[in-house]
């Protein structure tokens, strides 16, 4: 059984469709990208899968059990973790604070134990900073975690992110955008950490992305749709060469990101 | 600058626990001595500084940690001090076993008033705050067994191992007892997984329920336990005053805690107190401006939030 | 900058000390408690004036005991917190007496305090029913209480041959007081009570109030509260067609209504503590005010002065500074001869006989009823 | 007075105080709809409104008399002045706020709200003032019913000027790009809109038309106080979300609605008038919680 199984999704918006009986699924142990023109409601789709949006129709089955109209912080606890498009990190925040509001919801300590600092608290605080730590250091940054994150560079701002995600131990990582706004190198860089998440981590990951490069070079199973529905799905062979698919990115505005 | 350098240097001194420590312990230690000096009417002044230190404390942890304006915070003190005064006066229940009842019930309004509305965007929820405080002031002003408008008279003093708590310098001391307390508890949460989910949540709902936070137990956890300081403090100012009406728990009442919050800085426990000190002792040092108090005090808030909206105490050094 | 706010706030704690911490050895202390700031500071700052004024002539034809009459002044601010602080003020300055309060609300919390110190107390103004129990013995009212007004009242419609009565008050301890204890002597003698309303403060219209006492036909209403919504009441009520008797209660004697309401106020009733400019012997007692403060008195003047007399007197009559001989002869005053009227006190240190006197509207001007 | 009677006294009692509602809920509505804030210093607008057109028509009062030409031209005078007073508000206290966090903002209009009423406070001494007129009470006896000329006139006033704003905000250039702003304000900036001078011309329009309400009340009901914009405010906030916060003819709505049920609420027996404000107050909430959109607002987007 598929990780990740979304049947027959359906979402509209004040009578207008975003996205129409969309059904794709994504195996343990695989990454996995979805992709599209601008406006094709992938954003929408990682909105459906965390809980930030409530879908009209259709089932989104996680890990074998039912994730819709379930709060996104119990989707997160169930595993699924996700990163924004735009960043969104604790700002005024330091690095290892930012990283430690992961391990939130692998944690239980509540406001008795914080005023008495229990026995059980105080280990349970090392162990979320010594968690966090070892996610900062996987992504590289463990140097810089006493800083405030928005004084970070943008790419190290992105990584923090990933670091945050992370520290909520997910089955399966949603990345969405991850390559925006980076240059040349740090794209390679981020094939390397997305590739080590999989293997060293065992985390699935499914992705939305622009650069197709990226997504051609990581994913084993490509998804894409226009005006919410799939219109093509397969390995990036497969995809490349349907006529559909280039049609839909010829056919819009944006088909310059292409290839 | 000589003024900006000294202020780095002695934020630099402040800056290992030891020697914070070491200031607090001074600190304390002329709070617990300080009425060996002055007279009753400074020490009543002080004490209601301490009162209102305990207020500002509770009211911070909604406003200053987790974000959530509240413009009702009146209604939860109320709750504490009336459940207090009916049990007391019209039961003849010892004052002590009040305080887990009142406690208890407060945090119970704030559950009750919390729940159903702290999904609701930020400025529903401040007019939503503003007319449960309203509600409450109104029904304790109209029921029998809160004394209706004219409130509730003669409460007892309570006694403890003997010695009835009358006398100004009791109540100084039991206010001090209880604002310390209230700054250790402010202090532990304020570093404890909850108190970083409060900052989550007010810097970024969205990002927070990503990770796995569930911004309305969060909120809520915030709520219930800012109405439990309410409550406390509630508790003891109904034997204090030995009387209480529905006239103190006001729509202002509550605006003057949030003052108290806001002018030192939301979420800094010492500024919170020197913001709770300004409010009570700016009326009695500038009695010439009694009238223009609330105008003065309206003009300092609207400047900190147009230029120091961190509040008077400095905001914590992070290295950059 | 923070070490500047920590001495302005220590240099202002200090001044505070080395005010009130100065002594008056070889006088006699009186402390005066009234709101001098907050809403009713302007009721407050009279009562000062008024007491003040008693003081200097008291003090002029020799003092007592042979010795000056001192007061202090604590602002209650017409706030129960701040009047326990005002009240420790006076207690720590060693006052032998109190004169003043003026709200209830404020003055109730103070009972105790000043019952603690053994502090004798006269209540020149607060006069709430609720001040009688909370009473510990040492205060004494010398305005008429919320009863006397109540019989005033009753005797008032009852004369006029009123059944039906609509009252109305504005949910706050005094005026609610009132209309509870006026609701309860009226049904008690047979009558009806058709309508019995609250009003919030600062609400302007009542118009829906008004249609709701209009229908049940009353033959008078009886508004509890202050002035400034009565007038809005009184207004509203007449332009709606409701052409019999209003009566207020001693909260809105104010020329203020009178103004706001315009001709609408014309032939109200209202029943008032004795103002100035209704007491045959406040003549010199007018002129000396208007002559020092260059305006007339308020309200609550007269009965300041005449309790900051009494206080006096029951010095003088006690024989020394001593609380409880001052408390024992105010217990003891037998006709007190105040501008007011004859000053005696029941076995709960009220005033034995009502000085209550009713008013009417005529010419946009109150006049005493005859 | 027969039950029809009351029922018809209460209709017209409920029109005329709705139509004050709602046009203090009219600029409520403005604001929030163009740049989402809660501005708490609607009501102490209405206030300053009153007292300024109290202060022009004691000036001009020996020129033109205190009837209905004198009482016109402080009411003009009153909303250009009290408009002014709305653009300085907002260019000084939430300009600088515009990206500041929602609680900063929110604190920031209730320090204003602040310093308005104690401002007036401290230059009146918390004294009511009487606003006398010359206006009688003459208007038309309908058996038991009474509506005074006074009162007609107001609540055509209050119509027109609702109805100009109506015309204003869907016939004119400068509506459309108001309507605009409330949808995408980054888009407008692209689209050469001064959005700046848009957003303060609707604080000048939403503060001018307190600032007539709040002369029409005090001409109504003769007296002035600068607490009394705390009660309006809360009750105009309260119309404008029933009507729809946002949503122009939802504040008209919203101010009828609830001037009606404020009407009838108090004629309803065992119900004591002490507990009409519990009333208004829990519809309030739970309108807040059920149903925030209000009556004629824009469904958002569900979000959970």
């Amino acid at each position: 059984m598929a990780l990740l199984e979304v049947a027959n999704l359906g979402l509209s918006f004040s009578g207008l469709q975003v996205i129409q009986k969309l059904s794709f699924a994504v195996e343990q142990g695989t990454i996995a990208s979805l992709i599209g023109p601008n406006g094709a409601g992938k954003t929408s789709v990682f909105n459906c899968l965390t809980g930030f949006y409530r879908p009209d129709s259709g089932r989104i089955d996680f890990n074998g059990h039912s994730v819709i109209r379930r709060k996104p912080h119990k989707i997160t606890r169930a595993g699924m973790a996700r990163t924004f498009q735009n960043l969104r990190l604790f700002k005024s925040m330091t690095v290892l604070e930012n990283v430690k509001s992961g391990m939130h919801c692998r944690t239980s300590t509540g406001a008795l134990g914080a005023v008495l600092q229990t026995g059980s608290q105080r280990r349970e605080e090392a162990l979320i900073t010594s968690v966090s730590e070892e996610c900062l250091a996987f992504v590289g940054l463990l140097e810089q975690k006493d800083r405030r994150a928005d004084t970070l560079a943008y790419g190290d701002q992105r990584r923090v992110e990933w670091a945050r995600a992370l520290a909520t131990k997910p089955k399966l990582l949603l990345l969405d955008e991850p390559a925006a706004g980076l240059n040349f190198d740090e794209k390679k860089e981020l094939i390397t950490l997305i590739l080590r998440i999989r293997d060293e981590l065992g985390i699935t990951i499914l992705l939305i992305e622009h650069d197709m490069g990226l997504v051609m070079k990581v994913s084993e199973m490509i998804t894409v749709i226009d005006y919410g529905a799939k219109i093509a799905e397969g390995t990036a062979e497969n995809v490349q060469n349907n006529p559909k698919v280039i049609e839909a990115y010829l056919g819009s505005e944006d088909g310059e990101d292409v290839l | 600058m000589a003024g900006s350098s000294r202020l780095t240097s002695v934020s630099d001194w402040l800056r290992p626990q030891q020697n914070r420590m070491i200031v607090l312990l001074v600190l304390a230690g002329v709070a617990m001595l300080i009425p060996l000096v002055v007279n009753n009417y400074v020490l009543e002044v002080l004490t209601n500084a301490w009162f209102y230190t305990i207020l500002c404390l509770g009211l911070n942890i909604v406003v200053g940690y987790a974000g959530l304006l509240d413009l009702g915070y009146a209604a939860f003190f109320a709750v504490g001090a009336y459940t207090t005064g009916i049990l007391t006066s019209k039961f003849g229940v010892n004052f002590w076993l009040t305080i887990p009842v009142a406690v208890s019930c407060s945090m119970l309004a704030g559950l009750i008033i919390g729940g159903p509305t702290l999904r609701l965007r930020s400025d529903y929820l401040a007019i939503v705050t503003l007319g449960f405080g309203e509600i409450v002031r109104i029904i304790a002003r109209n029921l029998d067994i809160t004394g209706g408008a004219s409130g509730l008279i003669g409460i007892d003093r309570p006694s403890i191992f003997g010695l009835e708590l009358s006398r100004g310098i009791h109540f100084y001391y039991v206010f001090l007892l209880l604002a310390i307390l209230a700054c250790f508890v402010s202090y532990r949460l304020q570093n404890s997984r909850l108190g970083r989910a409060w900052q989550y949540v007010r810097e970024d709902e969205d990002a927070a329920e990503a990770m796995g936070i569930g911004r309305v137990a969060v909120k809520l956890y915030a709520y219930v336990i800012g109405a439990m300081f309410g409550g406390v403090a509630g508790c003891f100012f109904a034997v204090k005053m030995t009387a209480i009406s529905p006239e103190t728990f006001t729509f202002s009442q509550s605006v003057l805690i949030l003052l108290g919050v806001v002018l030192g800085g939301m979420g800094k426990i010492p500024g919170v107190i020197i913001g709770a000190f300004a409010l009570v002792l700016f009326p009695e040092v500038f009695r010439g401006l009694g009238s223009m108090r609330m105008l003065i005090f309206g003009i300092v808030m609207l400047v900190i939030m147009l230029y120091r909206p961190e509040g008077i105490w400095p905001q914590k050094q992070r290295e950059m | 900058m923070i070490t500047k706010q920590v001495k302005a706030i220590a240099v202002g704690i200090l001044a505070s000390l080395l005010i009130v911490g100065q002594g008056w050895a070889a006088d006699v202390k009186i402390g005066i408690m009234v709101p001098t700031t907050g809403s009713e500071a302007t009721a407050g700052k009279d009562m000062e004036n008024a007491i003040k004024l008693a003081v200097d002539e008291i003090n002029k034809s020799g003092g007592v005991l042979g010795k000056n009459i001192v007061t202090i002044t604590g602002d209650d601010g017409c706030d129960p917190q701040m009047a326990t602080a005002a009240a420790s003020k006076l207690v720590s300055n060693d006052v032998v007496g109190v004169v003043g309060g003026y709200c209830s609300g404020a003055t109730l919390p103070t009972l105790k305090i000043y019952g603690d110190a053994g502090i004798p107390f006269v209540v020149a103004a607060a006069n709430s029913t609720k001040l009688i129990d909370a009473n510990p013995g040492t205060a004494f009212q010398i305005n008429s209480t919320g009863f006397d007004q109540v019989n005033s009242a009753v005797a008032l419609f009852k004369e006029k041959g009123v059944k039906k009565l609509a009252i109305v008050n504005q949910g706050d301890g005094y005026s609610e007081d009132l209309a509870r204890l006026t609701k309860e002597k009226w049904t008690g003698m047979g009558n009806e009570v058709v309508a019995y309303a609250v009003v919030n403060k600062g609400e302007q219209d009542q118009s829906s109030l008004v249609t709701l006492i209009k229908s049940k036909r009353p033959d008078a209403v009886f508004w509890t509260a202050y002035y400034s919504d009565g007038a809005l009441l009184i207004k509203q009520l007449r332009q709606a067609g409701y052409h019999k008797l209003i009566a207020v209660g001693d909260g809105s004697n104010s020329p203020k209504l009178l103004e706001i309401a315009g001709k609408a106020a014309e032939g109200v009733y209202c029943f008032s503590n004795p103002t100035a400019d209704y007491l045959p012997a406040a003549g010199d007692f007018i002129k000396n005010y208007k002559a020092r403060y260059h305006q007339a008195p308020d309200a609550y003047g007269p009965l300041a002065y005449d309790g900051m007399k009494l206080m006096a007197d029951a010095i003088t009559r006690a024989g020394s500074t001593d609380k409880a001989a001052i408390v024992k002869a105010l217990k003891e005053t037998k006709d007190f001869n105040g501008i007011t009227g004859a000053i005696s006190f029941t076995d709960k240190n009220t005033l034995a006989k009502s000085n209550f006197v009713v008013l009417i509207a005529r010419g946009g001007k109150w006049m005493l009823n005859k | 007075m027969s039950n029809l009677d009351i029922i018809l006294q209460q209709l017209a009692n409920g029109l005329i105080l709705g139509s004050f509602y709602a046009l203090v809920a009219l600029g409520y509505t403005m604001v929030y709809g163009i740049i989402k804030l809660l501005n708490f210093a609607h009501g102490d607008l209405y206030m300053v409104g009153g007292f300024v057109g109290f202060l022009v028509l004691s000036l001009i009062s020996g020129l033109m008399g205190s009837s209905w030409a004198g009482i016109l031209c402080s009411m003009v005078f009153s909303m250009l002045a009290v408009g002014l007073l709305g653009v300085i508000i907002q260019r000084i206290a939430y300009v600088p706020m515009l990206r500041a966090p929602r609680l900063s903002i929110l604190i920031t209009a209730l320090a204003v709200s602040m310093v308005l009423s104690n401002g007036v406070m401290a230059i009146t001494d918390g004294e009511y003032l009487a606003f006398n007129t010359d206006l009688g009470y003459e208007g038309l006896d309908l058996g038991n019913v009474f509506i005074s000329y006074t009162q007609l006139v107001l609540v055509v006033s209050a119509s027109l000027l609702m109805i100009i704003l109506y015309l204003f905000v869907h016939k004119t250039l400068y509506g459309k790009a108001m309507r605009a702003i409330a949808i995408d304000q980054d888009a407008c900036r692209l689209m050469g809109i001064n959005v700046n001078r848009i957003i303060a011309l609707t604080f000048f329009i939403g503060s001018s038309l307190a600032a007539a309400a709040g002369v029409m009340a005090g001409v109504y009901y003769g007296s002035l106080h600068f607490f009394m914009g705390f009660v309006i405010g809360l009750k105009a906030f309260t119309a404008a979300v029933i009507g729809g916060i946002g949503s122009i003819p939802g504040a008209m709505l919203g101010g009828l609605v609830l001037g009606l049920l404020e009407a009838f609420g108090t004629q309803i027996p065992f119900i004591g008038s002490e507990w009409k404000d519990v009333f208004s107050f829990g519809l309030l909430i739970l309108l807040l919680i059920f149903k925030p959109t209000g009556l004629l607002g824009k469904t958002e987007i569900e979000r959970m």
